[in-house]
């Protein structure tokens, strides 16, 4: 890396910490929790889809699924909210295990549709089981106190406690993306029968990196319910699991970056075109078009091909 | 007579990367011509440029005195140009019998298929099995023979005897001669000198993306020295 | 020889008893017994379709025989996976070639040493600690002579390029057990002097065991060759030996000047 | 006295584009303008402002949305909210900034149950009183053999169970049940073992295009012709619209409004119809009223101050073109009047939506939950 | 009565003719998918708005043209099929040389932006399309009643699925489809007009897809909401039935139909997650599929 690639790079992490300390300042808190909850549930989705060449159409069912967990242990059983979320996390890695042992057997569109289809079944059990409420939802769920002592019912130490989940998960993408054994799931992708060859066990380092990202979804999904105190039926949907997608595609897949960015213009279209009276579904559907067309790469994918990009490497970082 | 194939300052480009810089060739009806040249010297790229696949090109390229250049991919073939690429093509998902089957014909004057089974009786046992099912040789040889079968004009060879045992390669070898006899014109890329020597009636030998030099059989033995400082023969 | 196999010879380092594959009602290995030994080069030469591809399929078990007991390291390996074989040091190269195409030659090395050298599953270490593997990897492409396309992706090197590279990070494994199918195919002529050479050193230490159709290798490097046809050893002894076989000479020789 | 912020705001917050967006929609969102209209555009002397979102289905837009209407653009009150899962979570948000909520588009009993509010309310209709109307009246119009046809989650039991109730205590009884799919494309199955049975009526525990199918393919195979009765749970004229006179004849439902009743009802339906082409459900003309009778408790309290409209909206009576005399029990439930409806023949309709017999008429205080047995901690 | 599992047996049967006849549907829909999979290597997402697309220009047709339900059975997938055609030509095109998620996520825009575009104009209740005069009215069968239109639908989907399949297997066109998904170029320079080819077999899917959308009007309501509910279900198929492979998507169509019927009498609960339960099974076992070739 040069020496103007390392400062534009410490300058864009200086501003973007900056930004996220201010952001309730100038904008909705929820809002802003909001968008990084699906952040972090499009930068897992991305470990996938990015850095192993997996298209799953089933995520919802880890981010979904770990809200009800959450919401019902902190709920039901009266579990403190760091407690909620590791029962979040566990049960979207759970899922993630089962999910994963059927559909890493096969490749490509194979695995899309098969991760589809259980995340279908899932979204069925969820609609038949009790404790999810039906379509009701469970709602109402208590924020609590993180670690006894900081009061999550205040809006801005919700805030931190997100923006802090937040740093961790990306941090924990970047890190497993950026790592030995994220060489090899690359390789992996290259081409299978050499990197088993080489005496890597394919099957279990897709299984490995499937299981990362549910977790890590897990953790959004959990988050996300104490956020908005309540887990339904919208987040197991495939919708939802076509909305990852979509942050991801228009974001960049394969960047850091991307997906965070993506998560923030979905998430902002769907508020605004609430109170537009445009069909939400065709304008969504048209920029999905449009990306797959024109801007494959995502936003940030065309920013770090374009020259400016280039000059400063960002392709290597972002 | 004028040449059935003639390039002329033919350039041509992978994306950014310029790998053919100004390949001249004339090539009458009937020879046999091989062309020679290291390893990334850009060989199957001609090859592929004649062909049109790589649509990179500029300079001239003509074909039974037609301007090949803005023929469609599609529509080269039916000029009367065939081509056995240098990873075989075979197709994974049709029967051997099917990807033989596959390439219309051109002309009446191709083999049968009774006359291809005769010379690659394997592809006559594993007709059925599909088509990546086959061994690397097998691929080989149904490569050649799908292409056979069309009754081309000209065939564009690129490494037709890589992973061939010696008795496939000489049957190869026959095989080229007869289409000789027959009047077809062949371009073959080899790295299997001796029977490149055996085949060919003239040599290119390309380097750089050009052409350094060309010489009829009968002066191989003096270029031999040539041959040695630029391929390593 | 029959179905039962007799006893696995204790001194070979790789060895086969009774191989045999089907697919389908097609025999493609029958009942095929092979040792091949520590510092050895051995030969397994045959016509198209002889099944030589399928042994080594076999060997390394990315193919399951139908029956047959293989043993490396007087280990029975019959019921192993294949990427546990390969870790046990049994390593092999493809006919068609295998790189990772869009890393670059280097990183196809790097990738190759990751394992052998501990760092296959760090999920928690940065990308860094790769570094190490660097002077290494440099090493590699300087002996197979790759250094000049060190940073180009492995996907923009002409077909012969990409098959030294596959050499190389066959070879950057270290194995105990090297499986080369046709390693000179496609390889321009100094490339093949080059490459048989290092095969030839490399073997000193190790064993190897290749499929190679280009004879005046064979004749040079081997000291053991094994023939097959139709799924079965029609010859085995020294290069000498097995090319004056009127058999072997009409099934897959032919004629003397070609 | 005038408004607070010298504007009275309300929100209208619906699914405008999604499954339900002809249940209530911008259909919703024009009845509350008409009352609006019709209270005479300003209230306190403050003007009246309506605004609407669409939520889409997804309960943390609709909070999202709810949030910042409340806290940055001065909404007063919010009403309508399709869905349940929506119809809670923004409830709860109404509860916590001490806001009003009226809901009209819901059908849950837990809004005005366990998780009932102060400031909240729920108008037009609920599961219960479904139940009630087509459950009970029914029942007594000589439907004593049930079959369920019930889609299988919280919803479709909580309506069969409900309804089931009803059927018994009015001495009919139940043969049999079945559970089908939320989704489900095709009824076939389930209709033959319904015909097999040799209930009276066959009860549709579903929604939406469920209810649709099931309906246009009970027609295919006969079922009213060969004598039984089909009643849909929750089904509105928006639908029977939809499906076409001849795939509904016969069809046996429960709504809380219908506009060819009476004249005022009539007079409404009219206007609505020139504004939006179609005549309004219970939903939108429950949204009417919400908004209506929103802004009287607002004049009569002399201000928007939410504890002290909240208590006028408990007190005052409903008296407007959706329903007479309508009451307002400590948990938020109003109580309105429902009707027992029938289908008419493509031949007995006379004209444009004229879709209806009224049966029965089940007075407010029968059709909706004793307050005191709600489960709301209100009630003292 | 004779009973089979506690079960009359007329009923079962009548069950099973049932299951039949979704079945039809099914098969109809994967087929399409299937060929488009096989051929083009591209998932169609938007394979259930196309179905939905041939409800709705049915009803269309006799709304705005009073063109009834038999030349509408010609016409809508001749439309709907052009329609598929000119989405091939201007922008699937371009996603042939990329990773097949492209295309699948492209095709998934265009599912939500179609169905998006008719719940604005028809709102999301659907509209009725009544059932050709000809074939009103059922008949008794003894063990149940049988609406004749039923089994007009499965007469059409039989044979609309065998001629599709004789056509494609039984012809060089198959061969030059397949040969095309893996390597366009080559098949090219054979000499064969690839791009026209695979025009037409998105076409071809697409009209498939459209004529069960005819079929299914008289029997479900005409909804914006009806491809996206049954796209699933038919993925499932495919998968099970080994993608790509033309007979697994019929042969699996009409059973797990059956299948289904099935499931509704003796655990209806489970009707709609069973082909989920099979498609996790067939995967332990076959990985490929039923049909499906390693
Ligand atoms: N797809 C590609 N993209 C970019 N560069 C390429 C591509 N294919 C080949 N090249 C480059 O073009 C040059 C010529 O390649 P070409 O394949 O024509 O060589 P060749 O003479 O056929 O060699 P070989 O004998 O190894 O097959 C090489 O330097 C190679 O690296
Ligand atoms: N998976 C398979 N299914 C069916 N037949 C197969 C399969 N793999 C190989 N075969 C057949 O088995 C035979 C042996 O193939 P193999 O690839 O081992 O030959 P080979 O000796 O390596 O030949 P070559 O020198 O041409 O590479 C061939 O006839 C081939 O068609
Ligand atoms: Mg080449
Ligand atoms: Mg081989």
């Amino acid at each position: 890396m040069t020496r103007s690639e390392i400062n534009a790079r410490r300058l864009a992490i200086a501003l973007g910490f900056a930004a996220l300390l201010a952001a309730p300042l100038f904008f909705y808190p929820v809002f802003v929790m909001k968008v990084l909850c699906f952040a972090l549930f499009a930068a897992a989705f991305n470990l996938l889809i990015g850095y192993t060449g997996l298209l799953s159409f089933g995520h919802a069912a880890f981010f979904g699924g770990a809200a009800y967990f959450t919401a019902h242990a902190v709920k039901e059983w009266g579990f403190s909210p760091e407690l909620g979320i590791f029962v979040g996390v566990a049960g979207g890695a759970f899922l993630g295990l089962v999910m994963g042992f059927f559909a890493i057997r096969r490749q490509g569109i194979y695995f899309s549709m098969i991760t589809l289809s259980l995340a279908q079944m899932f979204f069925f059990f969820c609609l038949q089981a009790e404790f999810t409420h039906g379509e009701d939802g469970i709602q109402s769920v208590p924020r609590g106190h993180l670690f006894g002592l900081i009061d999550l019912s205040d809006p801005l130490a919700m805030y931190y406690t997100v923006v802090a989940i937040f740093l961790i998960g990306v941090f924990m993408v970047w890190r497993f993306v950026h790592s030995p054994f994220g060489m090899i799931l690359k390789s992996i992708r290259e081409n299978e029968l050499r990197a088993t060859s080489l005496g890597y066990s394919v099957a279990r380092y897709k299984l490995g990196a499937f299981v990362m990202s549910a977790a890590l979804a897990g953790l959004a999904g959990a988050t996300k319910a104490l956020v908005f105190q309540f887990a339904t039926l919208t987040d197991v949907s495939w919708q939802t699991s076509g909305e990852v997608i979509l942050m991801t595609l228009l974001g960049g897949i394969g960047t850091m970056v991307g997906p965070v960015i993506g998560a923030g213009i979905v998430v902002m279209l769907g508020n605004y075109l609430a109170t537009t009276g445009f069909p939400v579904t065709i304008i969504t559907g048209v920029v999905f078009m449009v990306c797959v067309l024109l801007f494959r790469r995502g936003l940030i994918g065309e920013l770090a091909a374009s020259r400016f990009g280039r000059k400063f490497g960002l392709s290597r970082w972002l | 007579m004028a040449a059935l194939l003639d390039i002329r300052d033919l350039n041509a480009w992978y994306g950014e990367s310029h790998v053919l810089h100004g390949v001249n060739m004339q090539i009458r009806e009937g020879e046999t011509v091989t062309l020679l040249g290291r390893n990334g010297v850009g060989k199957t790229t001609t090859l592929r440029t004649i062909m049109g696949i790589i649509r990179q090109r500029k300079g001239t390229l003509r074909f039974a005195d037609r301007d090949m250049l803005p023929v469609p991919l599609h529509k080269t073939a039916r000029h009367g140009l065939g081509f056995v690429p240098e990873e075989r093509g075979i197709f994974a998902s049709l029967s051997v019998m099917e990807n033989l089957l596959l390439p219309p014909q051109i002309a009446k004057n191709g083999m049968s298929v009774d006359e291809i089974f005769e010379l690659f009786p394997n592809l006559h046992e594993r007709r059925n099995s599909s088509g990546t099912k086959l061994s690397g040789g097998e691929q080989q040889m149904l490569a050649i023979a799908r292409i056979l079968r069309t009754g081309v004009r000209m065939l564009l060879l690129d490494e037709p005897t890589e992973g061939l045992a010696p008795v496939i390669v000489q049957r190869i070898g026959d095989v080229l001669i007869r289409l000789k006899e027959r009047g077809i014109t062949v371009l073959l890329v080899e790295q299997n000198f001796r029977f490149a020597s055996r085949v060919a009636d003239r040599f290119y030998l390309m380097d750089h993306g050009q052409i350094q030099s060309e010489f009829p059989v009968s002066e191989l033995g003096q270029r031999m020295d040539e041959l040695h400082k630029v391929l390593g023969v | 020889m029959l179905a039962s196999a007799s006893p696995v010879t204790a001194h070979a380092v790789l060895s086969a008893r009774g191989l045999t594959r089907r697919f389908g009602g097609f025999l493609a290995v029958n009942n095929v017994d092979i040792d091949v030994y520590q510092g050895e080069i051995h030969a397994l030469i045959g016509p198209n379709g002889a099944g030589k591809t399928t042994v080594f399929n076999l060997l390394t078990k990315f193919l399951q025989p139908t029956s047959g007991r293989i043993s490396l390291m007087r280990q029975d390996i019959t019921a192993t996976p294949a990427d546990r074989v390969a870790r046990m040091g049994l390593v092999r190269s493809f006919q068609i070639s295998a790189v990772f195409p869009h890393l670059t030659v280097l990183d196809n090395v790097r990738v190759a040493l990751q394992r052998p050298n501990g760092l296959a599953h760090q999920f928690w270490r940065p990308m860094s600690a790769l570094d190490q593997l660097t002077g290494k990897a440099e090493g590699l492409l300087a002996t197979v002579g790759l250094t000049r396309e060190r940073d180009a992706l492995a996907a923009d090197l002409s077909y012969g390029r990409k098959r030294v590279l596959e050499i190389a990070t066959t070879l950057a494994l270290d194995p105990k057990v090297l499986l080369l199918d046709e390693p000179l195919a496609g390889m321009g002529q100094e490339d093949i002097a080059t490459i048989a050479g290092l095969i030839r050193n490399v073997a000193r230490t190790r064993a190897v065991l290749m499929v190679e159709h280009n004879l005046s290798v064979v004749a040079d490097i081997c000291d053991r060759v094994t023939v097959l046809q139709r799924g079965e050893i029609l010859a085995a002894g020294d290069y000498e030996t097995v090319s004056r076989d009127p058999q072997v000479r009409t099934a897959y020789m032919g004629r003397e000047e070609d | 006295a005038s408004a607070s912020d010298g504007k009275v705001k309300i929100g209208i917050l619906n699914d405008q584009s999604g499954v339900y967006a002809d249940f209530g929609g911008k259909g919703s969102v024009e009845a509350a303008k008409m009352a609006v209209e019709d209270f005479g555009g300003k209230v306190l002397d403050s003007p009246i402002e309506i605004v609407d979102a669409d939520h889409q289905n997804k309960p943390d837009i609709a909070s999202n949305i709810a949030r910042q209407w409340f806290d940055t653009n001065q909404v007063d009150a919010i009403m309508e909210l399709t869905t349940s899962s929506v119809a809670l979570a923004v409830q709860a948000i109404a509860k916590e900034k001490k806001k009003i909520d009226i809901v009209t588009g819901a059908a849950t009993t837990e809004l005005t149950g366990k998780q009932c509010s102060p400031y909240g309310f729920h108008w037009a209709y609920d599961t219960h009183a479904l139940a009630v109307g087509t459950g009970g009246a029914l029942v007594k119009q000589g439907g004593k053999k049930w079959f369920f046809l019930t889609a299988d989650y919280a919803f479709g039991y909580s309506l069969e169970q409900q309804t089931s109730d009803f059927v018994k205590a009015n001495g009919g009884e139940v043969v049999g049940s079945v559970r089908h799919p939320l989704s489900n494309a095709d009824y076939s199955s389930f209709l033959l073992q319904a015909q097999s049975s040799g209930a009276n009526v066959v009860g549709l525990a579903n929604a939406g295009a469920d209810t649709q199918n099931a309906i246009k393919q009970a027609a295919e195979f006969g079922i009213t012709q060969s004598g039984q009765r089909l009643a849909a749970l929750l089904f509105t004229l928006a639908e029977v619209h939809g499906l076409g006179l001849e795939a509904a004849q016969g069809l046996t439902l429960t709504e809380g409004f219908y506009w060819d009743r009476d004249d005022k009802s009539r007079e409404f339906g009219e206007r609505y119809m020139k504004r939006t082409g179609k005549m309004p459900n219970m939903i939108q003309a429950g949204t009417y009223s919400a908004v209506l009778q929103y802004l009287k408790a607002v004049q009569k309290a002399g201000t928007d101050e939410t504890e002290a409209v909240a208590k006028q909206l408990h007190e005052m009576p409903v008296n407007d073109a959706f329903t007479a005399n309508g009451t307002v029990g400590p948990n938020g439930r109003m109580f309105n009047d429902m009707y027992l409806l029938e289908v008419k023949k493509p031949g007995d309709s006379k004209k444009p939506w004229d879709y209806f017999n009224v049966l029965a008429t089940i007075p407010g205080k029968q059709a909706y939950l004793d307050p005191a047995k709600s489960g709301c901690n209100l009630v003292k | 009565m004779t009973m089979v599992f506690g079960v009359p047996l007329p009923a079962l049967l009548g069950q099973l003719l049932i299951g039949l006849i979704n079945g039809s549907f099914y098969a109809l829909l994967s087929l399409g998918l299937a060929i488009i999979f096989g051929l083009l290597r591209m998932i169609n997402f938007a394979h259930g708005a196309q179905y939905m697309l041939g409800a709705f220009t049915a009803y269309l047709l006799l709304h705005f043209a009073g063109i009834g339900y038999w030349p509408a059975l010609v016409l809508t997938p001749l439309i709907v099929g052009v329609f598929g055609a000119v989405v091939e030509r201007f922008f699937l095109r371009r996603l042939y040389g990329l990773d097949p998620l492209y295309g699948l996520l492209f095709t998934f825009g265009l599912a939500l932006t179609l169905e998006g575009i008719f719940r604005y104009y028809y709102g999301a209740s659907g509209q009725p399309y009544a059932t050709p005069p000809s074939l009103a009215g059922g008949t008794n069968l003894g063990f149940m009643f049988l609406p004749n239109y039923r089994g007009w639908v499965v007469v059409a989907s039989l044979v609309v699925c065998i001629g599709t399949w004789l056509a494609i297997e039984k012809t060089k066109l198959g061969a030059y489809l397949r040969a095309a998904t893996e390597n366009s170029t080559l098949v090219q320079a054979f000499g064969v007009n690839v791009p026209v080819l695979l025009t037409l077999t998105y076409g071809l899917g697409v009209a498939l897809a459209a004529f069960a959308g005819v079929l299914a009007a008289p029997i479900y309501q005409v909804s914006p909401l009806m491809g996206s509910n049954i796209i699933i279900v038919v993925f499932a198929v495919v998968v099970v039935g080994g993608m790509g492979s033309i007979l697994g998507a019929i042969v699996t169509g009409y059973l797990l139909g059956i299948t289904e019927g099935l499931t509704k009498v003796f655990y209806p609960e489970a009707s709609n997650t069973v082909i989920f339960v099979i498609m996790a099974l067939v995967l332990l076992v076959r990985p490929a599929g039923l049909f499906g070739r390693e």
